[in-house]
């Protein structure tokens, strides 16, 4: 019978390749934030910047410590919220002729 | 010399579309901005009709309400850029904005109202990241929004309000599904929903999740399992289906980011999603500048959006001193009584008490 | 509640876990105490970078040499790479004026033993062939070095923890006092009171505040760095780069070289490195504006559009995020290390501005080595905190 | 996979204008306007780019724009994310291995 539990080489976090097995091992030395996975594993750190993985990584720091999600859960986030090319920022469009 | 707006609205979905209407109407200078090419949101990819009462435009299906919202905001001449990415919010007052992924501009608002809606959930198995596995959110835009149909054998995970309409979508489109799975008891979308997709054959397997999709280059088979009370799979149940896309219709999370970034305090409330922007009544957040409205307030429906949204709307044009006491309660209760009424039945009074527990919530 | 130790380190970045580390080794019971998380100081936000163009000859350049070959040997003991690589570094050149300010400094570092020299316009254009036309020459040191901060602070404390180091997170510290045998009782926000003969102030840009728990003093001023993180993209260039503006605004070498009236306000100068995760920290600013760690819209915008003029390759290259962090700076630019008269058994390592990373190591070892010895060398009598301790703690810019 | 022609609710799918973009070297039409991710579903491309660390197939997942698994090289620029990028006329269109590549030329 196939146990999942020893199934834990996919990915949770997509952009970075991170599994759940480096997940669990970086929660089982004591880390037990979202920030201290990302910092640790790098999920989290990818293109997406977690919005794939943070709410999935949550419930598995959760799960594992008994920690309620609601103290585990992301609440900061960092500008840019989108991610945008260098070049954007040359020139601002300050004046409203340019936004019409 | 920075652009200036009284009020800017980020997304046009159903919630920030009604926002940047009420708010015109009531006389504010209204600057509404999303990142698509088209407005509407989740609007435009609802082809289904909408239930409820006459005023909740029942009956009438999500991409002509969203036209007809579109149609007003034109009569009304609302400032609308498309294309504009709203990247940030600097001193709760400066939104950061890029515009055609080309040009940055700051706009300082005097209020602002997020609209920004929800994200889909995911749901972790090995080979979930092959090509073809998607949210159910990702297959209703391909088929609806850009008339693609993304595989031709569908399962889909997921049996709530979003796995059963997208199920029935992709069969009208032409798609087979082979079975719908959802790891829960029961079913847990609106019988109607559910009814139609049973009647055109469709199997369901409650107490059942995914095990594992396997496939090369693209998905080619999923293993489904079934589940105990404690959700570990049960030995020798697995049943392997010949599906070539899998659609994750796992829930929604308030999209939160732009108004934890620019500093609202935040209110756990799981029923409605996880993390949301505390406010109050108003839907005015702990900035007393930002205003939320939608499902990043807690996810819910279209039509709750819609109400939600005016009501954010008139108490942002409100603020800014228009529209007289008595104008402003009656077109806010009005607005406020009509989302209460949606959230009736066993399923909406839950959503009507999380949401009265984030508003009795008393800051620290 | 709480527990005794030989010693007490306040402050879990990585100059914290350096001290830590070898403190456990040369068989100390240790605990840290970090207020924040993992890596929530400066050294969670900074710029990899073991950097030796960018230190003034004397003091900080000769311990950068020594730190360098301590990376060597942690990358064995600790198993893991660290992200420890040398690329090497060039620091550009634009006008003649600037070239007169880097050949003095380059003949400086050379007479302290520096492998550095001055390129050619062509030479440094076979390294980085991205590079914006107006640069006329550069510097280039093949020893610029830099080791992944996360890497090197999770190893230091997963080793220091198998050797007996206790690290506690999210205790912050509010009360030091001594009782009649000279031990030290520290508390914390959470309740707890450990004790120890000696504690370890390493708090970085809070280190002012610890020392006046204790009534020491060590003048520490923040000063808000802003970096901007791209995209995973493919190499740009062989070496790490920086600009002959961000040294004048790290040290000052001379005061001729221009700048603009922004870049003097916000201590803007360019700095690019490649991180472990092949994306790039551009950076980057340095700004006195007290304990405030958010990014600026203005912070953001003068890093990348400098960026983008002096490699306009980037223009096409995403970012993905702005953080910042407060380096702790002194007012001599010198790190503070040493035992406080009058205060046996307490001491401060902090200060180290923009070289926490490259000269942690050698603070950790250099502060067992007095705790453990009691001996201090007298080549680090210049970074005693006694050398502040006549002065009044008033927030020296 | 294949384009939805009639549909009981949108109707039938109205004509549009053609552009030529090409996909790994492969010319082939796609409808002006529509994103670049539909048009490849549409002519049935597998995937869109291999992953860095494990060069591991991906595709679409969000469709919306947001989790940024659907990126591809477009006209020499990599980590474009198909999904929300309409096709225009002579576009480059490439399968992304790893982070991509820098376009020599300038």
């Amino acid at each position: 019978m196939m146990d999942v539990d020893d199934k834990k080489d996919f990915f949770i976090c997509r952009c970075e390749e991170v599994t759940l097995r480096e997940i669990e091992e970086v929660i089982d030395e004591g880390y037990h934030s979202i920030d201290d996975v990302k910092r640790i594993t790098r999920a989290g750190m990818g293109l997406c910047q977690g919005r794939s993985c943070s709410k999935v990584i949550a419930r598995i720091i959760s799960q594992k410590t008994g920690m309620p999600l609601e103290e585990v859960l992301q609440t900061s986030y960092r500008f840019p919220v989108r991610t945008e090319k260098m070049r954007v920022l040359e020139e601002e469009g300050d004046s409203d002729a340019q936004n019409r | 010399m920075m652009l200036e707006r009284e009020v800017v609205v980020v997304g046009a979905g159903p919630a920030g579309l009604s926002a940047a209407l009420e708010a015109a109407r009531a006389g504010a200078s209204v600057l509404l901005v999303d990142e698509n090419s088209k407005p509407g949101g989740q609007l435009f990819k609802q082809i289904h009709k909408f239930f409820g009462s006459r005023d909740h435009r029942a009956g009438v299906r999500g991409i002509d309400i969203g036209a007809q919202l579109l149609d007003e905001a034109q009569q009304l001449d609302i400032e609308v850029w498309l294309d504009a990415e709203v990247c940030g919010i600097f001193n709760q007052c400066d939104v950061w904005i890029v515009r055609d992924k080309d040009r940055s501009v700051t706009v300082r608002a005097r209020r602002i109202i997020l609209a920004t809606g929800a994200t889909e959930n995911a749901i972790n198995f090995p080979g979930w990241s092959l090509p073809g596995v998607m949210g159910a959110g990702a297959a209703q835009t391909m088929i609806n929004l850009h008339r693609v149909l993304p595989g031709q054998r569908f399962l889909m995970v997921g049996s709530g309000n979003v796995g059963v309409i997208v199920s029935y979508q992709l069969l009208q489109a032409g798609g087979s599904v082979e079975a719908i799975v959802e790891a829960a008891p029961r079913l847990g979308g609106y019988g109607v929903h559910t009814a139609k997709v049973r009647r055109a054959g469709v199997p369901f397997y409650t107490s059942h999740t995914v095990l594992e999709a396997r496939g090369t280059d693209h998905v080619e088979s999923a293993t489904i399992v079934q589940i105990d009370s404690a959700w570990k799979p049960i030995g020798g149940t697995e049943k392997e289906l010949s599906v070539d896309t899998i659609c994750i219709a796992a829930g929604l999370t308030p999209l939160v980011e732009l108004a934890f970034a620019a500093g609202c305090e935040s209110f756990y409330s799981p029923l409605l999603g996880g993390m949301v922007p505390w406010h109050d009544r108003s839907m005015r957040t702990s900035i007393p500048s930002i205003y939320i409205a939608g499902d990043i307030s807690g996810v819910e429906e279209a039509s709750t959006a819609m109400e939600e949204g005016r009501m954010a709307g008139l108490s942002a044009a409100h603020s800014l001193g228009y529209l007289d006491h008595e104008q402003f309660t009656t077109g806010f209760q009005a607005a406020e009584a009509r989302m209460l009424a949606l959230r009736s039945g066993m399923f909406g009074q839950k959503r009507r008490d999380a949401k009265a527990a984030i508003i009795a919530h008393e800051r620290g | 509640m709480g527990g005794s130790y030989d010693v007490i380190v306040i402050g879990g970045g990585i100059i914290g876990l350096s001290c830590g580390y070898y403190l456990t080794k040369q068989g100390k019971r240790v605990a840290i105490l970090e207020a924040g998380g993992f890596a929530d100081g400066a050294s969670g936000a900074c710029d990899d970078m073991i950097l030796f163009q960018s230190k003034k000859p004397g003091i900080n350049l000769e311990l950068a040499f020594e730190s360098l070959e301590l990376y060597r040997s942690l990358v064995s003991e600790l198993e893991d790479s660290l992200g420890f690589a040398t690329y090497g570094g060039m620091v550009l050149i634009q006008n003649q004026q600037e070239l007169r300010v880097m050949e003095e400094f380059v003949r400086q570092q050379q007479s302290y033993g520096l492998d550095v020299e001055i390129l050619s316009r062509s030479d440094m254009r076979k390294r980085q062939p991205f590079l914006s036309e107006r640069f006329i020459a550069s510097t280039y040191s093949p020893m610029d070095s830099q080791a992944y901060p996360f890497s090197v602070m999770h190893r230091l404390a997963r080793k220091g923890r198998e050797l007996g180091m206790q690290v506690f997170h999210g205790s912050k510290v509010n009360a030091l006092d001594r009782d009649g045998n000279g031990d030290y009782a520290v508390h914390t926000t959470s309740g707890h009171v450990h004790q120890a003969p000696v504690v370890v102030n390493a708090a970085g840009a809070w280190a002012g505040h610890v020392a006046d728990l204790v009534g020491a003093t060590v003048p520490m001023e923040p000063r808000r760095g802003q970096l901007v993180i791209t995209e995973k993209v493919p190499a740009v260039g062989e070496t790490n780069l920086w600009t002959a503006k961000y040294l004048v605004s790290k040290l000052k070498p001379g005061t001729e070289i221009a700048v603009t009236e922004e870049e003097s306000r916000l201590g803007l100068g360019f700095a690019f490195t490649r991180t472990e995760g092949d994306s790039y920290l551009v950076g980057s600013t340095r700004e006195s504006v007290g304990y405030d760690k958010r990014t600026t819209m203005e912070g953001i915008r003068a890093i990348v559009n400098q960026a983008v003029s002096i490699l306009p390759v980037l223009g096409e290259v995403n970012f993905i995020r702005a953080i910042a962090g407060l380096r702790p700076a002194t007012p001599d630019g010198k790190m503070v290390l040493g035992e406080h008269a009058g205060l046996p058994g307490f001491f401060t390592a902090a200060g180290h501005e923009g070289d926490g990373i490259s000269l942690a190591p050698i603070t950790g070892r250099l502060l067992a080595q007095m705790v453990c010895e009691g001996v201090v060398q007298d080549r680090l009598k210049e970074l005693s905190p006694d050398r502040f301790s006549g002065t009044v703690n008033t927030e020296v810019s | 996979m294949r384009r939805i022609g009639e549909h009981p609710v949108l109707g039938p799918l109205p004509d549009s204008e053609m552009v030529r973009i090409v996909v790994d070297g492969e010319p082939m039409l796609a409808r002006k306007g529509e994103m670049i991710a539909a048009a490849l579903l549409a002519a049935g491309k597998q995937y869109f780019r291999k992953t860095i660390k494990t060069q591991e197939p991906r595709g679409i997942y969000c469709g919306i724009g947001r989790c940024t698994d659907c990126v591809m090289t477009v006209n020499g620029i990599p980590n474009v994310r198909t999904c929300v990028t309409p096709v225009e006329e002579g576009m480059e269109i490439e399968t992304q291995m790893g982070y991509g590549h820098w376009k020599q030329e300038r």
